[in-house]
């Protein structure tokens, strides 16, 4: 297996395939040796309400660096060493991951509030449309109200 | 002399297609007109952006694509 | 490489040797694959003033079964699917890892919380004992007000 | 006729030693006149929890230990 190499201090990927989470965090991990914290999220498809695949879409020209300036607002915001944000793009199925997010900080209240705050941000504030195939079909999705309250606590 | 206009999301099953050609120049009025009725009510939605050459426009109302712009119409997101 | 067989809902560990990370966030994700987040955090020495290594002791009938209570108590409060919770004892050096936590739950809100939780409390509520090996010799580690400060926040 | 007095983290330097002998039973009145005036010192501080047979006393000064059981001194910790 060819090692896997990551840009530092930021690492911002859209996949169009599955993506290797250990290996990405064994090496985010190796590339970070010196922070005390490293905080990882990842976001899967959830198996439930009769989801059968879900699609993202995104609009290249403003999603890719709509997320390196997040990531690069949250190096300085909240000092990191290094972050790391992937997401996918295309159709998943439920157990797949969407989107993994990595911080590396001197201190662990940093690395959490960093990872916590992109996560808020990729969720309401990313160039990215969602729907859902269930059973019936495909279903455009709406923001959640839970997480429009979710981005306000960053202002 | 043609500008392409991009549905994106939701927006591109209300179009019926991903992508539209139109004739240059393009302002907002002249988005209206093209987009159909049903479109062009989304847009008057303030949470519906709208881009032209891959910049998302503050004031959408402003537009001016000349030809060989790309008119990118955005609906809300709905996350990762 | 043996395949790292986790036990499930709760994975807790007392080691007194290096861990691999990557391996053990690899086999927790396949553990969990229906779990919409998955929160890890990874606490490691640093390598800053003049730390050369650091020790850590316990007691063994409190310190592992203080940590499987804890972790309960975590997955009941949180509503997780899963939690792992690792931690070094013996001698350390910069940049080996020192405690590993995971969370797995329905939401991302809950595994990011419960994954702070059990970090301020392994930080100060847990039966460990720490000293700095400094060019000058060993220095016992007084627990900080800032560690105390955060554990409030969950009462 | 013994039991253990264990010594944890910073008070193993302050006993010498990281566990000691003492003759059974011992009480808390036995166990201070046991440790030397330092440790005796230290364990008047609240910080400082006593353990019997693997359990922490919710009151130390309770302490009644009998052959064979083992005492843990344990000040305060300072995390992971």
């Amino acid at each position: 297996m060819a090692r896997l190499v990551l840009s530092a201090p930021l690492d911002v990927r859209l996949l169009d395939k599955g993506m290797s989470v250990g290996e990405a965090l064994a090496a985010f991990n190796a590339a970070h040796g010196e922070a005390g914290g490293v905080v990882s999220f990842l976001g899967k498809v959830r198996p439930d309400g009769g989801v059968r695949a879900l699609e993202l879409t995104f609009y290249a020209p403003l999603t890719l660096p709509g997320m390196e300036e997040l990531a690069q607002t949250a190096i300085n915001r909240f000092v990191l060493e290094g972050a790391l944000v992937w997401h996918r793009v295309g159709v998943m199925t439920p157990g797949e991951a969407i989107v993994l997010v990595a911080t590396a900080a001197r201190h662990r209240r940093s690395a959490f509030e960093a990872a916590d705050f992109l996560m808020d941000h990729l969720k309401s504030a990313a160039w990215f449309w969602k729907r859902e195939r269930r059973d019936d079909g495909w279903h455009w999705i709406e923001p959640r109200g839970e997480d429009h309250a979710d981005l306000v606590r960053w202002k | 002399m043609s500008v392409t206009i991009l549905f994106l999301g939701p927006l591109r099953d209300l179009a019926g297609e991903a992508e539209r050609e139109v004739a240059a120049p393009l302002d907002w009025d002249g988005l209206l007109g093209a987009v159909g009725t049903d479109i062009a009510a989304q847009l008057e939605d303030e949470r519906v952006n709208v881009a032209c050459k891959g910049k998302v426009l503050a004031d959408k109302r402003a537009l001016m694509a000349e030809d060989g712009d790309e008119v990118a119409l955005l609906p809300p997101v709905s996350g990762g």
